[in-house]
């Protein structure tokens, strides 16, 4: 009876080493002779460039080097697209433009780099940056998804007809004819806002180009090493070999960190190369809510046809998409957003117009929940307003629609942001549900609770909302895993790590195969000398799509170990087992040999191995799925509002999460923990906010508004509800940002629930205590109106 | 984010301090616990060419009796010491609750009352406090020393009546007669935020239970510390029924104030919450002075 | 205006001197004049609390202090607090509850609680929640890290 | 951001006038003015040291007077720079007759700021704002009531 390892809750290997102050971060990476790295940003958010004096810049002691877009040739030009739009949509309209390393003409958003100052220290490099002087023509700004469509909107790109950065459209069965069916049609217009992701660790990079070995050495905060290695080579004319690209430990991702490439990103190993020197650039807090990509404004005009009864015949929603002042990042988040309007439920007919939009704000990509918070923000908004118009009951229209346990593989027909059909592979949405509500209490609190802590003035609301999250998408990934003659095993793999527990996940995986302890694997992300190919931390995908690459690799060198062992132990592979870093027979424990004497063997220094075996007890194995994993959940919340300050206390908080195959629970539930707190502030906190100049009124954390403890509910109560994906052999799901999706619609419905009586409609996120109150007045005044 | 450069002086007595910024005037600033001087200088906000370090003073951190019931407390005195002294707590509780609702608690460790004071922030809660209270502040120079009311320190936002060359050296605040109550009420959007509106009030009722004197004074709601005076005259020898805390939250939130509008609250919802917090407040002082 | 300061600190129980320029922030100095590079920097304006080291054993802001102001005085960091092989029961506790993920945070949350705990051994969660309200997390949603916390009052109290 | 107020000078409306057209009489009544100078008939350039507690900014800048209706109106354009942001903003100044020696002046305009103090300064706006205008306009008036007294 051998040992488990995957679903247990172990303690992570990384932990003593983040504990103790001894975890590298770009940061702390020190190189004698170090130059370090200052920006110019544009203060306005567009305008033209007449003139930079760098004379008295340049005259200051310390300074080494000041770089504007004319001293850089050619390379001054904007990189390759990333990520391109889906070729399998049909009739998809995209304009790609790209951020430059520096801007030569025209800046497009406040906080785009002019020029670099490198210098002994940063202390100097910022003196020197504000010696800079740029002499700007202000050109007029747009930050409105409605007014940069108008005729007469500035334009962010001049050779452009329009703001008009993509259009798509996609559809699923008829809605016309669903909505001819319909007894209700609900119409309603949502505006959500953008929010930052800004993770603890702001963004680094050290460039090191090593004149004599031709070899350039980078440190970044990128969640995509491999891609990053890529690419700086072929900026710079160097061949793969010549560049190495580290992601050591980082503070955080959350999506931004993977933009390929960011100006920084570029100039550093460009202006390395050019001085032969090592540099740092650490990107301050302030410049972080400028310079990194921030998510999530769109507009949506939403329609959806309903029975009587509260069954859905259609839903068709024709959105705006803020991308800012350039779309590196391509159509991923509008197409996440498409792929979860239809959340957890049957919808025959469907049909979106998608229009994404430039802006003279910051570049918008990925940020946790990429797209999917507004989807299920949309569709369980909706069915909430239909169940006051309907006079349903919230839980029942839910039950009504949900997708049945047996109707999976579900195919919903349109194409995801995998480029392939949004297929949802496993899940159980009725009974995630009925668990959640179990876990809430929500029967006793609505009739006993509720009624009787309003009967003593208290405004309290309750809700409940489902959600899908599309996870584990392609490419692939890879790993490779050895054992070493100490018995330890080493795991490298391109994927890069920003605190999700793979140094843990991944090991427990190869413990399961081999019989180690979990300690004893050791893995290494993030370095692009230990593992060549990858592309990156993105969508939820680690587990899933590094994970089964490693099972895979791990599952290989066991198959090595037992062909071995069977031989030196003359004993058949059936008969033998892995166990405490043995391989022994299964009835004789005494008769076995250690792995790393067998790795020892694989790997002798006289004699000959036999034709065709490959040295040492390794393997590499890949894992590309052909579609994603959809993992799925639920969240209640009961809540306490102050009818007078408009404060908001959350004093209850359930989730239950399906992501298939738990590996380990605690990390699991460590996510779910995090995406709440950030999904919290999608709803009543964070909001970036532009003035119509497009600059950024709040870029502080004394104004832009994280959750500290005190907003945090008291307790997360957290059920795991295991539907295993058919489509990978550890049957995993994602979970990184689940957690982050379905807040701001539960939120809204609490809060509704808590003014029931007072006919508040919540078509919006985030809130303020401000807004709600706005919000109240508007009802009160309609209200008067109508009688 | 890094500091500009600047001149920097280390005294280690107040004499020496008055010296360097007699000498220097207005390029010099003083640095008590730096957590307000300190974000702004790195987001260059603010760019002294002269420091003058007032860390290593180490006479100015005291919390002494006034003989009256009252205490002097040292300009360089922490806020987690005010915060956890016993005279304070007993003799001015007011301050002793306000303490908590000052940012965080790793600069409640650094941050000094005195250095709170001369920042003169109208959201800052001693500041308030201070007037409320009717406090006094001692003010030394190379020439001369005057003693100056709270009332009138705040002239402005982050200005204070003290000229380049003084230095704020001792507080002293008087504690409330028998028969009073107080109570300090904000609302913030995060724990640890600057409030968008704060009140504190202090009531002293006289021997037939009529409110004899009072003083509400608000932060975050104007360009200083705003005292309440038309609420207050509502209130001074009239029974503090509901309807005459009603109305006087009514007339402090309509008329004694001059809220803005920023990013985190308009003007309306700021005195939306004024009126509310006049009321809480008014509740709690008035009830907390039936019991004393 | 390079007028440079001898500084003489001590730090983890070793007394550095070191020629710093008075406007060298504490957290820079820690970091890359002693290689001390536990201690984190994450907004540079006294609000996310990664910064947080024990100045005279209070927790403080690294990065709302001037070097030149620790002059004489001792400090320290979470390289000070225990060491891989010997974890503090504090730190034990984070790992045992899972109180961190991307570790970002961490040193700064250990240093406040460190203090914290001495001087308040068997808090409250309200206590607790105070103590931790100035150091964001953006990861754990804190409820792992006041998991911790007790975890390690518990431990110390038998 | 909106600015809008009202502040009564103890002069008839024409001495206020006056002042309000008179370069060096602004230069000593906007706070920090370092210099001010008249580069066309209602175009002025000049120099400002804003100084409000610890925060410091110098902004070089133009100062535009138009729509003018002596001794009634005009409206007043700012157009400033500095390392710490810039500064745009017109606003309409209206002056009302309260008698021979009281006018009252009425004010409002829309002030944008960009760069540095606008991305982390926003809480002290409105305040700073406030205060320095009060300054400003107590300033006048005490220069004011020197000149009458002068004239008596």
């Amino acid at each position: 009876m051998t040992k488990h390892f995957i679903g247990e809750r172990i303690k992570r290997n990384e932990d003593p080493r983040l504990l103790t102050g001894q975890a590298l971060f770009v940061d702390d990476v020190e190189i004698p002779g170090m130059l370090h790295a200052a920006f110019k940003r544009s203060d306005y958010a567009h305008a033209r460039i007449l003139s930079i004096d760098v004379s008295t810049a340049r005259e200051r002691p310390g300074v080494v080097a000041i770089f504007t877009a004319q001293d850089m040739g050619e390379d001054w030009m904007p990189g390759p697209p990333l990520v391109s739009p889906p070729p399998t949509v049909k009739d998809v309209t995209f304009h790609s433009r790209r951020q430059a390393p520096l801007v030569k003409d025209i800046v497009r958003h406040a906080g785009e780099t002019v020029a670099v100052v490198i210098a002994e220290n940063r202390y100097i490099a910022e003196d020197a940056v504000e010696d800079i002087l740029v002499e700007y023509e202000p050109l007029p700004v747009v930050t409105d998804l409605e007014q940069a469509l108008a005729p007469d909107s500035p334009k962010v790109h001049d050779d452009l007809d329009s703001n008009l950065a993509a259009h798509m459209y996609q559809q699923k069965g008829d809605y016309e004819s669903a909505k001819a069916r319909a007894d209700t049609i609900i119409k309603r217009r949502f505006y959500i806002d953008r929010g930052a992701a800004v993770a603890m660790e702001n963004r680094g990079i050290i460039a090191n180009w090593d004149e004599k070995s031709k070899q350039l050495t980078m440190w970044d905060t990128t969640q995509a090493p491999i891609p990053i290695r890529n690419g700086t080579a072929a900026r710079l004319g160097l061949s793969d070999s010549q560049v190495r690209v580290i992601a050591p430990f980082v503070g955080g991702g959350f999506g931004p960190k993977i933009m390929m490439f960011y100006p920084e990103e570029m100039l550093l190993p460009w202006a390395s190369k050019k001085l032969c020197r090592p540099i740092k650039w650490i990107e301050d807090r302030r410049e972080n809510f400028y310079a990194t990509t921030s998510e999530r404004q769109q507009l949506h005009d939403v329609e959806m046809a309903l029975t009587r009864d509260g069954h859905i015949l259609g839903l068709k929603d024709d959105f705006l998409h803020d991308t800012g002042a350039f779309d590196p990042y391509g159509l991923t988040i509008p197409l996440n957003t498409q792929s979860h309007l239809m959340g957890s439920y049957v919808i025959e007919n469907f049909s979106s117009n998608c229009t994404a939009v430039f802006t003279n704000k910051p570049i918008v990509t990925p940020v946790r929940g990429a797209g999917r918070q507004q989807g299920i923000f949309i569709i369980e908004r909706m069915l909430d307003i239909a169940c006051k118009e309907l006079g349903i009951d919230p839980l029942e229209i839910r039950r009504k629609n949900f997708i049945p346990p047996d109707a999976f593989p579900y195919h919903n027909v349109i194409i995801d942001q995998a480029f392939s059909e949004l297929i949802f592979d496993s899940g159980n949405y009725k009974a995630v549900f009925k668990k959640t509500l179990q876990m809430i209490d929500y029967e006793r609190f609505v009739k006993e609770e509720q009624p009787r802590l309003r009967s003593k003035g208290k405004l309290v609301g309750i809700a409940i909302v489902p959600f899908i999250e599309t996870t584990g998408v392609g490419p692939y990934e890879g790993a490779r895993v050895q054992i070493e003659t100490s018995g330890k095993v080493n795991v490298s793999t391109g994927y890069g790590t920003q605190g999700q527990g793979h140094f843990t996940s991944f090991a427990q995986i190869v413990s399961e195969q081999l019989g180690v302890a979990v300690k004893d694997v050791h893995i290494i992300t993030g370095d692009t000398a230990e593992f060549h190919w990858g592309t990156g931390s993105f969508a939820s995908r680690g587990a899933v799509v590094v994970g089964n690459a490693v099972h895979a690799a791990a599952s290989s060198v066991r198959k090595k170990v037992l062909k071995q062992a069977s031989k030196v132990l003359a004993t058949p592979e059936d008969e033998l087992e892995l166990e405490d870093g043995l391989v022994r027979v299964a009835d004789i424990p005494a008769k076995s040999i250690s792995l790393g004497e067998l790795a020892a063997l694989a790997n002798p220094l006289r004699g000959a191995v036999e034709p065709g075996t490959e040295p040492g007890l390794e393997a590499t194995d890949y894992f590309g799925p052909q579609s994603g994993t959809t993992a799925s959940g639920c969240h209640a919340m009961i809540l306490e509002v102050d009818p007078e300050t408009m404060m908001v206390d959350i004093k209850r908080y359930a989730v239950v999460e399906d992501c298939g195959k738990v590996l380990n629970p605690l990390i699991v539930e460590g996510q779910v923990h995090g995406g709440v707190s950030m999904g919290l502030g999608n709803a009543f906190y964070e909001k970036l906010q532009f003035d119509e100049n497009g600059q950024i009124l709040n870029a502080s954390l004394a104004d832009y508004l994280i959750v500290t403890s005190f907003e945090m509910p008291p307790h997360i109560e957290t059920g795991h509800f295991e539907t295993l994906s058919p489509l990978n052999k550890l049957g995993t799901k994602g979970v990184g940002e689940a957690g982050a999706i379905p807040v701001p619609a539960l939120f809204a419905q609490a809060l509704e629930n808590a003014f029931q009586g007072r006919d508040l409609e919540i078509l919006e996120t985030p809130l303020s205590p401000n807004r709600l109150f706005e919000l109240l007045q508007e009802s009160r005044t309609t209200k008067e109106k109508s009688q | 984010m890094k500091p500009p450069p600047f001149e920097y002086y280390a005294p280690t007595t107040v004499e020496e301090t008055l010296t360097h910024l007699a000498n220097h005037g207005y390029d010099a600033k003083p640095l008590a616990g730096g957590q307000s001087l300190i974000p702004m200088m790195n987001f260059r906000l603010a760019q002294p060419s002269v420091l003058v370090d007032l860390n290593n003073i180490t006479d100015l951190s005291y919390i002494r009796p006034d003989g009256n019931g009252g205490v002097f407390i040292g300009a360089m005195t922490r806020h987690k010491k005010v915060g956890s002294d016993p005279l304070i707590a007993k003799q001015i509780p007011l301050v002793h609750e306000a303490i908590p609702n000052i940012g965080t608690p790793q600069v409640r460790t650094r941050g000094t009352f005195g250095g709170s004071l001369s920042h003169a922030d109208p959201s800052a809660e001693l500041v308030t406090v201070s007037v409320t209270l009717n406090g006094r502040f001692r003010v030394r120079s190379q020439k001369n020393e005057r003693w100056i009311p709270a009332g009138e320190f705040f002239i402005g936002s982050f200005t204070s009546a003290l000229e380049p060359e003084e230095l704020l050296v001792e507080i002293n605040l008087p504690c409330l007669p028998e028969r009073s109550g107080w109570s300090l009420m904000e609302v913030a959007r995060r724990h640890n935020d600057f409030a968008l509106v704060g009140v504190a009030a202090t009531v002293t009722l006289d021997k037939k239970g009529n409110c004899e004197s009072a003083s509400i004074v608000f932060l975050s709601v104007g360009d200083r510390p705003m005292q309440a005076h038309q609420a207050v005259g509502l209130l001074k020898g009239q029974k503090p029924t509901a309807e005459l805390i009603l109305a006087a939250a009514e007339k402090a939130s309509s008329v004694d104030i001059d809220p803005g509008s920023d990013i985190h609250a308009t003007a309306e919802f700021r005195r939306h919450l004024a009126n509310v917090l006049t009321r809480r407040a008014l509740d709690e002082a008035f009830n907390r002075a039936r019991e004393n | 205006m390079n007028n440079s300061f001898n500084l003489s600190i001590t730090v983890n129980g070793i007394q550095y001197e070191r020629e710093v320029e008075p406007r060298l922030l504490l957290s820079d100095f820690l970091r890359h004049d002693l290689g001390l590079t536990g201690t984190h920097v994450g907004c540079e304006h006294g609000v996310c609390g990664a910064c947080t080291i024990l100045f005279d054993d209070e927790p403080a802001r690294s990065c709302l202090m001037f070097a030149v102001t620790a002059h004489g005085h001792h400090v320290t960091t979470v390289e000070g607090l225990g060491s891989i092989d010997h974890l503090s029961p504090l730190q034990e506790s984070f790992r045992e509850a899972h109180g961190l993920q991307c570790g970002f945070c961490t040193p700064g949350f250990l240093t406040t609680l460190t203090a914290f705990l001495k001087e308040n051994p068997d808090p409250s969660e309200d206590e607790i929640r105070e103590a931790i309200s100035g150091n964001l997390c953006r990861c754990t949603g804190y409820q792992h890290i006041m998991d911790a916390v007790k975890l390690a009052a518990e431990k110390s109290g038998n | 951001m909106k600015l809008k107020g009202e502040y009564t000078f103890d002069a008839s409306r024409e001495e206020v006038w006056k002042i309000f057209r008179d370069p060096d009489v602004l230069m000593m009544a906007l706070p920090g003015t370092k210099s001010l100078k008249q580069i066309g008939e209602n175009d002025y350039e000049g120099e400002l040291q804003v100084h409000i507690g610890p925060i410091a900014g110098s902004f070089g800048g133009k100062l535009t007077v138009s729509n003018e209706v002596p001794p009634e109106s005009l409206t007043l354009t700012v157009e400033g720079n500095g390392k710490i942001g810039f500064v745009k903003g017109a606003g309409d100044v209206i002056l009302i007759n309260q008698g021979d020696t009281r006018t009252t002046i009425q004010y409002s305009g829309e002030i944008q700021i960009g760069g540095r103090v606008a991305s982390v300064g926003q809480r002290l706006f409105d305040s700073v704002s406030k205060s320095m205008i009060d300054q400003g306009l107590n300033k006048l008036n005490g220069i004011l009531q020197d000149r009458t007294a002068v004239h008596k």
